[in-house]
């Protein structure tokens, strides 16, 4: 992991990464979120990465740390629903919390601030069939050392392990038992940013 | 999907401007289309911003004129709009007694309207409405969702507003009105969002959601089709059953079509609805029959009972003048 | 059939109960269910009387009230009323005035009507409505039917029978009211009359019927499902075409929705309509979108256009109360 | 044909007869008008002659041109659409031209009366796809002095005529060429009635 100042580049790709991801897998994210909320989450983050893909530039070309927030700033502002204002707390916080230049332990730490930041904006915890059960074993990983490939797994297995689950937050709480039986939607685009991270870091899949 | 549109990208944004243009005489549509607000403002009064995801129509923007909203912020459909949208609304409508946000009680809606709160400049207070006994375990979920008894909350709340309220009165009026307001519905056909492009649900021929959301949220149950005495009496015995000792007295009955229910079937509707609740004790003061807070074209509707006391009364009758509800001016 | 009914035989009975109990401020209902005629009448006027086939809901009782109709008289469900009713209406209604019947022009409608002329005691002058351009040979037919135009009718013959107008002023200003209306509708999906209990026409999933009948009568043809722009392009070109000369000035644009068509889609059609006339140099001086004249639970909407002059303006504009108009009372 | 008095018993015979025609084709009818009108002509006349059927023990005691007179006006006033100031005006006009013992010339003269009054109230004559182009070759028949099967079989040919007409009254004439290939509901339940009054007259089928 980069020990130097991460830079236009880097930040270019880690986007744009994300944002192809969100743009391929936008039909699955919709399908997930019809079985079991109200079908908007693939369009909510295609909408939400369009809007930090017009704004790359000036976002690259910012230190990491402003690269973050305003990334963040984006999602708040353009994706709506309950995923905008989590994802954008999410690299908001992840922007106060990291330097220019972080290794594997800030990293982690500031990981560990910004899901707790989207705790408290979600009133909510791991368990609960959410983003939350895929970002933290990820920042668990993340902080034990694990390899990139380990940490895909890890984010792979999370969203899988959202399927028994029972949701208590979100959409799909108002199903009770019947939320039973689907991958949540928002586990699934956490793996697949998470995913699509790794990938720039480790230089393909 | 068959729908009047021109493409999925611009159904909202030519039905917006359709709108304002129908109703110049009540609203203006906000730069970049952020939201509705009145076309004429009162100084000093408290200023009542609400808004939600579209496909609801005409909730919120249809409930914006005198003695109702004095903005609502659309959202993509389904989709809760977004803290700029809400910033926007109240710096265009701030007349120096705050702003109340009405928000109904989903996540999304709560989370962005708590982050505009949070960066706005005035003094904002929140009613967050959540009218729907649907949701029966609502330690388990995300609580009760706000849904058509939202209206109810905009009006009463309007009209105090305009008798000239106080933030923290209008505050604790609309939470008021909401603890008084209770919510069921039932869906015989799907809607289908046009980005989506298909249903988001399936029912067979012979079948209906019971409790369902009016984002074709599922609700308590997908059962056979039932006669409309049975199922007025079914949402009935949730509503009153969850007013518990509060169902005597006068209410207003609030029978709201989903969007694809022709008023034919809403009066049958209010027609067992009424019987029912009158077997309770409970008396139609105030009744209002329509297709008011909708889920697109599904096929359906819902039943809203309010708890009334003088000064609700009083609010409700109030005179007011919006795109979609109108008396006495 | 998915239908918020208990039964065939019973839905038109409780939707009536339910209308005329929902808003008994307004209304009462006759005996047998013959007729809705207003709460209040007022001695001497001019008394108007509608009705026709039920399932077109809120015509013609949800226009009964101050400034609009005295009495209505539901039909079984796309079946003109019977003699009886309007005798037993007029009857109920007529102060000293005269009665004007305003009678769509279908050939059932027009009959029974015709008949109770005949057979009533009093003087009786009939307006028939005929706004629908899509019937293009009306040499070959029974001529253009009456649909969403006939509430224009109701709403500014109203107005001048409250102003005091005298029967032959009613009748005169009705035709002439007439003679500026055109409409023109478009079907998505079909309806479905109860008794019948499966739709009346089918329509496949990219299919639409370009100038449908407010009973789902088929229209000039079926095509492919086309935007918003080209169905208001080809609807105002159908309209404006057959005004000729007359397309010039200010209008009132109706955009009404057949039933299962949402709001959403209506301003967007209204946001294409208004384009269209505007391009042709028609001014949009008054705008009305909503649900007013159906067809059950059709998906589809009309476009009417009403072209102005200073006195039908100002009736447009008088004080309105019924269940489904009103205005500034 | 009768030339005594039709008493209480053939009025009742020959209305259960229309009644059951109409109860029994009720389905057909309104398939036939969704085709070319707005399906509820079977309703309508099943409705109408259900009125008739109510008010049967007063109408059947009446003198029958009284009783076709009654029976004329329950259709007014309870089938409503076309068909009911129609095929109310067809009876209570033969009730106003016939006698109590009626022979041919004299049912013949007054069904003639009765379809003039039909298509002045209706502003129709033959050839436009209506009722009128089954009873109008009908009373024919009659008055040509055809027998009773081939009175039957004109009704029948009549009505399958109007299929390939286009129709230029009634709802059917808003199809315009589309309404040629259906045959006019109204056609056939005037097909059905006489077809009915047939077979009490000659004795069955
Ligand atoms: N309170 C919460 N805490 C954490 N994550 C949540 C919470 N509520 C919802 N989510 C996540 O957001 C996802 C839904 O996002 P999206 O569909 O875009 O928003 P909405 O539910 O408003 O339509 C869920 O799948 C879930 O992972
Ligand atoms: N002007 C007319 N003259 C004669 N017969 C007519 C006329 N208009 C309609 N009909 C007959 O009435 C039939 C339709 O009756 P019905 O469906 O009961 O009434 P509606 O058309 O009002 O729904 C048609 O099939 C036709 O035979
Ligand atoms: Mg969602
Ligand atoms: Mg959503
Ligand atoms: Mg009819
Ligand atoms: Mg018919």
């Amino acid at each position: 992991m980069a020990m130097t100042d991460v830079g236009e580049a880097a930040i270019t790709a880690l986007a744009t990464a994300m944002a192809e991801a969100m743009f391929a897998h936008a039909g699955e994210l919709t399908d997930l979120d019809q079985a079991i909320g109200d079908g908007d989450h693939g369009l909510n983050m295609k909408r939400g990465f369009e809007a930090v893909m017009a704004e790359l530039p000036a976002i690259a070309a910012k230190p990491l740390p402003e690269a973050l927030k305003a990334a963040g700033m984006q999602l708040v502002m353009k994706v709506g629903g309950a995923s905008g204002p989590l994802y954008g707390t999410l690299f908001m916080t992840l922007g106060k919390e990291i330097g220019p230049a972080p290794d594997r332990q800030e990293l982690a730490a500031a990981l560990a601030a910004a899901i707790a930041a989207v705790k408290a904006r979600g009133k909510s915890d791991t368990g609960q069939k959410t983003m939350l059960d895929v970002l933290a074993p990820v920042q668990a990983a993340l902080a034990a050392g694990a390899s990139i490939g380990e940490i895909r797994a890890v984010a792979g297995e999370a969203a899988d392990a959202t399927v028994p689950m029972r949701a208590t937050k979100g959409r799909a709480s108002f199903l009770g038992e019947r939320s039973i039986g689907h991958m949540d939607p928002g586990a699934r685009s956490s793996q697949l940013l998470v995913e699509a991270v790794c990938g720039v870091l480790g230089g393909g899949r | 999907m068959k729908k009047l549109i021109n493409g999925v990208d611009t159904v909202l944004s030519e039905s917006l401007d359709g709108f304002c243009a129908a109703h110049a005489d009540i609203v203006t549509l906000g730069e970049e289309r952020k939201f509705v607000r009145r076309a004429t403002l009162t100084p000093g009064k408290v200023a009542l911003v609400s808004g939600g995801g579209s496909g609801h129509e005409p909730l919120h923007a249809g409930f914006v004129g005198h003695g109702m909203l004095d903005a609502a912020c659309p959202g993509q459909v389904f989709t809760s709009p977004t803290p700029d949208q809400m910033l926007a609304a109240a710096a265009a409508v701030e007349q120096g007694g705050g702003v109340l946000f009405i928000v109904k009680n989903y996540e999304g809606d709560v989370m962005n309207f708590e982050m505009a709160a949070e960066m706005a400049s005035g003094e904002v207070m929140t009613v967050v409405t959540n009218d729907d006994v649907a949701v029966e375990n609502s330690d388990f979920s995300t609580g009760r969702r706000g849904v058509a008894g939202t209206l109810i909350v905009e009006k009463v709340v309007g009209a105090a507003a305009e008798a000239g309220a106080d933030l923290a009165a209008c505050k604790a009026l609309g939470d008021r009105v909401n603890a008084r307001t209770r919510s069921m519905g039932i869906a015989l056909t799907s809607c289908t969002v046009p980005a989506a492009g298909k249903p988001t649900f399936t029912l067979a021929e012979d079948e209906m959601e019971m409790g369902v959301g009016i984002h074709g949220e599922p609700g308590r149950r997908r059962v056979k089709l039932m006669p409309a005495a049975g199922i007025a009496a079914e949402l009935i015995e949730a509503i009153a059953g969850d007013l518990g000792a509060e169902a005597r007295g006068d209410a207003i009955l609030l029978v709201n079509g989903f969007g694809g229910t022709p008023a034919m079937e809403l009066y049958v509707m209010y027609e067992n609805a009424r019987a029912e609740l009158e077997k309770r004790g409970v008396r139609i003061a105030r009744s209002l029959v329509g297709t008011y807070v909708t889920s697109l074209e599904m096929a359906g509707c819902s039943l809203t009972v309010t708890m009334l006391d003088e000064e609700i009364a009083r609010h409700w009758d109030a005179p007011v003048h919006t795109a979609a509800l109108r008396w006495k001016m």
